[in-house]
């Protein structure tokens, strides 16, 4: 069943050179509980989709979807207040480079407090109460203590009382994560949760990521520009060039059968030990670059660096779904 | 809503920032300079006058501001011997000096502190005769060295004054400013302490205000005299206080922070006359603006020349643009009210196209260029100097002239005048006595300096004696005649060209009631009244 | 192998350009950008167009109103003084004092400042911490007291207060300039460039100067409006300009005893400066967000 | 904490060494070219090391008009411009900070438009202009507001602590509070004067301010949480938005001032301002290096002060405490 049904998205930035269309008709289908690794060149647009999923646009962006549904609720009918209420709740989100997205001038305590559930009237009565019985309940204290130990933080008092500038990189994405399981999530977005990181605080994150999948059934979106490293915990992926979702599919059916050229391109750059390269030779690249958001091609935007190109890819190909593996390219590689 | 709240906060404050209980009796003067002592025996500038004269000293007669009479003021009575050379004074008993913090006096005034008071300014071997003394010209304007043989104490109220040849001036004299009444006890206490200086800043006089601060800021703070023995008024407190801007004290007269100002702008006197709140006193006064030929440089050594030069100057226009109703035109050294005026009725006092055509017979170099020297700062006698040069400047030009204006500041400028290199000078002189003499002598007299009043560096022995004449002349129609024909000199040499002479003008609250205003001793606040007129 | 440039549809337009094409959208920047023109071009033209020379005394015709008011006189546009001299005439001359020399001083600082602040910026130890000391104690004295004192030594006039003005502003140009191309300097393309083996002038050129286009505006715009503002404050307190030179700063102080009897006298050069400066502002305000949207 | 300050004054030293150097500079000029006293025959740096004698005992020279001592006199005078400057903060802060908060805020909006003209406007009257106008006052509203002055003559205040604010406070005996409230009337005019300026000036910096943090990851951080823009400006903008503000503005303080000491000749307010220019113009030139040691060594204490106290109250600072950067 699919928690995160997106259809068609699409997103345009207004610039000083007129409209451009940054996000091409993007679907994204993630299956509940599962782990949903979205790939992409860095600027590939990720970051867009996943801030759109999250409402978190400018006023001088326009989305637009087909379809765009968390569980039963459709996001794009959302009032801000409305929206306010899932955020944090249904949905949670992680960044990358965590030591700027925490408020410098707030102790980490503050911060994850501010998360937790407000207190209701009852609950405050309840404290009042306790406190006149003396009998000393810190069911909040209590809480963060909690979650800090489950995203692997031992010493909490100490990290408690840190500006998040003490800290590091890793044990800020902790407490990143911390926050944004807080409140039990149905989907977390991680963004690219492990770049400017040690090898070692990498793959901490990661499985603390998996874990949290695994045991708390929290579907994850991971956005990564790094292919070999999140394919490795995805169940399922979506590989995004220049705004447009070229394949997704389950783990197998990328690894196994890749139907998009990028998808093989991606696959090919993925440096494979048991092969042995001769001395000198060339590792696979595609030719080319990236456009410049400015000077998109039209119809399928890979076309001018696709090996397989033809006239018709001026054209935007349409979706082709097979057992939920979607890609969209006019000349697929024919399976083997 | 900010804004509406600040001017809320304004509309409430303006209903209780002025004290109305402190203010009733406080009478606040605005001044446009500040004295340069607290002694009118030493300076002779307005500000220290109205400063001191009347409000801090009184002197043995005063002239009467109704009738224009002596009468007794610290002397009871006079009598005059029949030789004429003898005055006797009986002095006033009871009369207290100030009581401040710095000075408690023991006894009350008598004959020795009149002794001391003029003894200062003529007997050489008065310790307390160099006290403050820097100017040269000490005695210029005090002719009581000529005057005066002896002073003598007859009793402890009883004074006399012993003339060397019989003159009348001499009740006139001791009228005068430089007359007042000093307290010897409180000379003595300060010899004691070693500050004799402080007698001319911290002064202890007989006057109906007692002298209790002066600030840097240019205020000076009266008390009252509760020991004064003549009715006094309901003010309390009298402030002096000085601002420079005639406009901002004009507008401080409109807010009511100041009580009466001193000159007001010019430029403003009509508005002042229109505004019923206000009552303008103008007195006329023998001080003159005039513009000076330095005689002694070459450019200007022929006297048709500086006759040329001074038809080209429009002084009408200058009185317009300039004085506005401050002051009357006039084309003589003396004013209209002095007995010596030698009156002229000339059409051609202004007259560029004969101007020119002198300067062209003359072969006058109309290529060097006429430097107009002046100070930056306004003075009495001319609310805008520059302003001034620049009118004349423009009508130099009108005759081929070319001129510069040099503004110099006092240091700069006494060192040009000292140095007596410039061509001409655009300034003043005020005079304090009414005396054709007090104006001729500092103009002309080969012994004056351009500092002392000679800006035209003029000197011609003719004068000189015609001066000198005068003085000791005791024909008093010789006198006028001699003063007629050094008049007719100035006239045909034009070491100066008069320009105006300016009035005494104070703009006072309507108040206030009872202010007097001596054009030659200052102002008067001692029978002021401040009433509320709400 | 493809070809990029098949699919180049538009040219890259050079960043001056593009900076241009924002610009050319922000309407009240563009109507300040003429007006700022006008007025140089007035200022500096006027004595050829004027009807009446800025020093042509009238004793016909003293303080008339502006034409607009009661007895004024379509042949003084904006009256006349206390002297019958044309207002519209002198407002020119002033604009022509104040206006240019706060473009002199704003050139001549931005040059050595600039120069300086880089030198600083570039080199390292005793040199630059020297200079760093001297300018923390030159920028403790407010700029109008280093004029103050400048004028008392040099003696008051145009030139010298020019002069003044400019050297009193100078430690807060450099300063400025300074921890601009410092922070210039610590960002990464300058690391690739000084890697590559850049000298110190082509780093500066190529690296540094193309990047501090918006605080450099901004700096610059500060420097106009300070030294404009110090000018006429100078020449009003009697330390700049002195007469018959009519400043606009001494163009009021000379009409301020005039102010119940003519207030348009001071009301003008006022607002004469006022616009200039409002002026200035929303151009190179414009000018700085079309750079930010520039590079953004 | 005790490095960080010996590092401090070290710093602050040198700069102060600098500035007498530079008030020597200036003692020798005016007084060579205006030849007020004798010259001395040493050479300069024996009489630059007694004129530091000199310095460091308190001795500013004397006024060669009235032979009092500059120091004291300077000390007074300069305790009123404080007052000036500080009321108008204190008037600007309030004004200007909601303003620079709200179009940091609404950037590019209407909102942020009118404020910013307002801004620009207030930075391009020329101060001095405006007190001259400020004479008109009484004439059009009457005598609503004392058009100059730094107190109404009839108090006569002693100088207690130079702070008229203060020292009207401490003559309730005599006056009631009424020479306080006259102190404040007199304060209102030059103050909003001098606020002009300021409020140009803090509503730039606060609206840049508020613009980065607005901008910044954290407020992203904020929105995933879902937290209202209400919520988010005054638990997480307005906390990080203000403190760098201080720092900004403290190097405006010798502009600040420089505009308040021509307020002060224009409102006749007895200022440092006042006194250097009377000085001037009376010829005694020997207040410039006085009042420049006094106006110059106040910045730098306060610069150092204020930098003591955003390190303590600022935690990014604090980090510089252990971290030599």
């Amino acid at each position: 069943m699919a928690l995160l049904d997106i259809r068609n998205l699409s997103i345009d930035i207004e610039t000083a050179q007129g409209k451009i269309r940054v996000i091409d008709k993007a679907s994204l289908n993630i299956v509940d509980g599962s782990i949903h690794g979205l790939i992409g060149e860095s600027g590939s647009g990720k970051t867009l989709i996943a801030k759109a999923i999250l409402g978190l646009h400018n006023s001088n962006w326009t989305v637009t979807a087909d379809r765009m549904f968390l569980g039963k609720t459709d996001l794009s009918k959302l009032s801000q207040k409305e929206r306010r209420q899932i955020l944090g709740t249904e949905i949670s989100m992680i960044f990358q480079e965590p030591s700027s997205y925490l408020d410098p001038s707030q102790k980490i305590h503050t911060q994850i407090e501010s998360v937790l559930p407000k207190k209701t009237m009852q609950q405050r009565f309840r404290r009042i109460l306790s406190k006149i019985k003396r009998a000393h309940i810190s069911s909040r204290r209590l809480q963060i203590k909690e979650l800090l130990h489950k995203v692997g933080i031992q010493n909490d008092v100490a990290v408690l009382n840190c500006y998040p500038h003490q800290l590091s990189e890793g044990v800020c994405q902790k407490v990143m994560i911390a926050m944004a399981i807080a409140n039990n999530p149905r989907l977390i977005i991680a963004d690219e949760p492990t770049t400017s990181m040690e090898a070692v605080t990498q793959s901490q994150i990661f499985r603390l990521l998996y874990k949290l999948n695994q045991l708390n059934n929290t579907t994850l979106l991971i956005l990564s520009n790094n292919f070999a490293n999140t394919s490795g915990i995805s169940d399922y992926m979506t590989l995004v060039y220049c705004g447009q979702t070229v394949e997704s599919g389950s783990y197998k059916q990328i690894m196994g059968s890749a139907m998009h050229p990028y998808t093989q391109a991606m696959l090919k750059t993925m440096i494979n030990n048991e092969e042995i390269y001769e001395h000198k030779a060339q590792l696979y690249t595609l030719p080319g670059n990236i456009p410049s958001s400015n000077q998109l091609p039209i119809g399928c935007r890979l076309g001018p660096r696709c090996p397989r190109a033809q006239r018709i890819c001026v054209k935007n190909p349409t979706l082709t779904i097979k057992k939920g593996h979607s890609f969209r390219c006019h000349y697929p590689i024919k399976l083997s | 809503m900010r804004l509406i709240c600040l001017l809320f906060l304004i509309v409430s404050l303006s209903g209780c920032y002025q004290n109305k209980a402190l203010t009733q009796n406080t009478l606040i003067y605005c001044t446009d300079s500040q004295p340069t002592s607290f002694n009118p025996q030493i300076s002779d500038d307005i500000a220290s006058l109205d400063a001191t004269t009347h409000q801090i000293f009184s002197r043995l007669v005063k002239i009467d501001s109704k009738t224009n009479e002596f009468v007794p003021d610290l002397a009871k009575s006079w009598e005059r011997s029949d030789d004429k050379l003898r005055y006797r004074f009986t002095l006033r008993n009871n009369i207290s000096f100030h009581e401040t913090d710095y000075f408690q006096p023991t006894r009350f005034l008598n004959a020795d502190d009149v002794l001391f008071s003029f003894n200062r300014m003529l007997d050489v071997t008065n310790p307390y005769h160099t006290v403050n003394n820097q100017s040269v010209n000490y005695f210029y304007n005090h002719p009581f060295t000529n005057l005066l043989s002896a002073i003598n104490k007859i009793d402890e109220h009883t004074v006399e004054f012993v003339l060397s040849k019989p003159d009348v001036t001499l009740i006139a004299n001791l009228a005068a400013h430089y007359a007042v009444i000093h307290s010897k006890e409180y000379s003595e206490q300060l010899l004691k302490e070693g500050h004799p200086e402080k007698i001319d800043f911290q002064p202890i006089g007989t006057g109906p205000f007692k002298f209790k601060s002066f600030d840097n800021n240019g205020t000076i703070r009266y008390t009252k005299n509760d020991l004064y023995w003549q009715s006094m008024t309901n003010i309390e407190n009298l402030i002096f206080f000085t601002n420079p801007s005639a406009t901002k004290r004009y507008t401080k007269l409109l807010s009511g922070e100041c009580d009466a100002i001193s000159y007001p702008a010019a430029s403003q006197l009509e508005t002042i006359s229109h505004n019923k709140e206000i009552t303008l006193n103008s007195k006329s006064t023998a001080n003159i603006s005039l513009w000076a030929f330095n005689t002694q440089q070459d450019k200007l050594k022929n006297p048709k020349i500086r006759q040329a030069l001074a038809q080209a100057v429009d002084t009408e226009t200058i009185l317009n643009a300039v004085y506005f109703q401050s002051a009357i035109q006039t084309e003589t050294l003396l004013s209209k009210q002095s007995w010596a005026l030698k009156p002229r009725f000339d059409n051609d006092l202004f007259n560029p196209e004969q101007a020119e055509q002198t300067l062209k017979d003359l072969h006058f170099d109309f290529s060097q260029t006429l430097r107009i020297l002046l100070s930056d700062s306004s003075d009495v006698f001319n609310p805008n100097f520059h302003k001034t040069a620049e009118l004349i400047q423009a009508n130099l030009a009108a005759v081929g002239v070319k001129s510069r204006i040099d503004d110099l500041h006092e240091i700069a400028l006494k060192a040009k005048l000292d140095s007596g290199n410039y061509d001409t000078y655009l300034t003043g002189i005020n005079v304090h006595i009414n005396d054709p003499d007090s104006i001729f002598r500092p103009l002309l007299s080969c012994n004056s300096t351009p500092e002392t009043g000679n800006s035209s560096n003029w000197c011609s022995p003719n004068t000189q004696v015609l001066l000198d004449q005068s003085l000791t002349e005791s024909n008093f129609a010789q006198r006028i005649k001699n003063y007629y024909h050094i008049q007719d000199e100035v006239f045909n040499q034009r070491p100066y060209l008069p320009i105006a002479h300016v009035l005494r003008l104070d703009a006072i609250s309507k108040s206030i009631l009872n202010v007097e205003v001596n054009p030659l001793t200052g102002i008067n606040f001692q029978n002021a009244i401040k009433q509320d007129l709400n | 192998m493809l070809i990029n440039n098949g699919f180049n549809e538009d040219k890259i337009q050079s960043p001056l350009r593009y900076i241009w094409s924002i610009f050319k959208g922000k309407s009240i920047a563009v109507v300040a950008m003429w007006l700022m023109i006008i007025l140089i071009t007035t200022s500096i033209l006027s004595p050829w167009f004027m009807p009446h020379s800025p020093l042509t005394q009238d004793p016909e015709s003293m303080l008339l109103p502006p034409y607009w008011a009661k007895g004024g006189n379509i042949n003084h546009i904006l009256g006349t003084d206390d002297l019958g001299r044309d207002t519209l005439s002198r407002l020119f001359q002033g604009l022509q004092f104040t206006l240019g020399g706060a473009l002199t001083i704003t050139f001549f600082v931005a040059f050595l400042g600039m120069v300086i602040g880089a030198g600083a910026a570039l080199t390292k130890g005793v040199k630059a911490s020297v200079l760093h000391h001297l300018l923390d104690a030159l920028l403790a004295i407010p700029s109008l007291l280093s004029a103050l004192i400048l004028i008392t030594i040099f003696g008051p006039s145009y030139t010298n207060c020019l002069i003044a003005i400019g050297l009193s502003l100078l430690p807060q140009f450099i300063r400025a300039s300074y921890i601009v191309i410092e922070q210039e300097l610590s960002k990464q393309y300058i690391v690739a460039l000084q890697l590559d083996g850049a000298t110190k002038t082509r780093l500066f050129r190529y690296g540094i100067l193309p990047n501090i286009l918006e605080p450099t505006i901004t700096i610059l715009n500060r420097l106009f409006t300070m030294s404009i503002i110090e000018i006429a404050t100078l020449g009003f307190l009697g330390f700049g300009a002195q007469l018959p030179q009519t400043e606009l700063g001494s163009l009021i102080a000379n009409s301020m005893e005039l102010i119940y009897l003519s207030p348009w006298l001071v009301t003008f050069p006022g607002l004469a400066i006022f616009l200039v400066i409002v002026i200035v502002n929303i151009f190179a305000e414009g000018l700085r967000h079309a750079v930010i949207e520039g590079e953004e | 904490m005790l490095s960080f300050l010996i590092r401090r004054l070290n710093l602050l030293l040198i700069t102060a060494l600098i500035l007498t150097i530079i008030a020597f500079m200036i003692d020798r000029t005016v007084t060579i070219s205006h030849a007020t006293t004798t010259l001395d025959q040493r050479n300069y740096i024996a009489q630059y090391f007694s004129y530091l004698w000199q310095i460091i005992n308190g001795n500013f020279g004397y006024s060669s008009i009235d032979q009092q001592g500059l120091l004291k006199r300077g000390l007074v005078f300069f305790a009123s411009t404080l007052e000036l400057c500080f009321v108008a903060l204190l008037f600007s802060s309030l004004m200007a900070i909601p303003l620079g908060l709200l179009a940091g805020l609404f950037r590019n909006t209407k909102l942020d438009y009118m404020i910013m003209t307002i801004a620009i406007i207030g930075l391009a009257l020329p101060v001095f202009w405006v007190g001259v106008m400020a004479i008109l006052l009484p004439s059009i509203g009457g005598d609503i507001l004392p058009v100059d002055g730094n107190l109404s003559l009839v108090y006569d205040i002693p100088v207690v602590t130079g702070f008229l604010l203060i020292d009207t406070l401490l003559v309730t005996e005599q006056y009631g509070f009424f020479a306080f409230i006259d102190r404040v009337a007199h304060l209102i005019l030059p103050a909003l004067v001098l606020s002009f300026f300021l409020i140009a000036e803090i509503v730039r910096l606060t609206r840049h301010s508020m613009t980065m943090v607005m901008r910044s990851n954290y407020i992203q951080t904020a929105y995933a949480k879902g937290f209202s823009r209400t919520k988010i400006v005054f638990t997480h903008a307005l906390k990080n938005a203000l403190p760098p503000i201080i720092p900004q503005l403290r190097l405006q303080l010798s502009t600040i001032l420089s505009f308040a000491m021509t307020v002060e000749i224009v409102f006749n307010l007895n200022g440092i301002g006042k006194w250097l220019f009377i000085s001037l113009k009376s010829g005694d030139y020997l207040v410039l290096p006085a009042g420049m040691l006094i106006i110059t060594g106040f910045i730098l204490i306060f610069s150092i002060a204020t930098e003591i106290v955003m390190v303590l109250i600022s935690p990014l600072r604090r980090g510089s405490l252990y971290v030599d950067k």
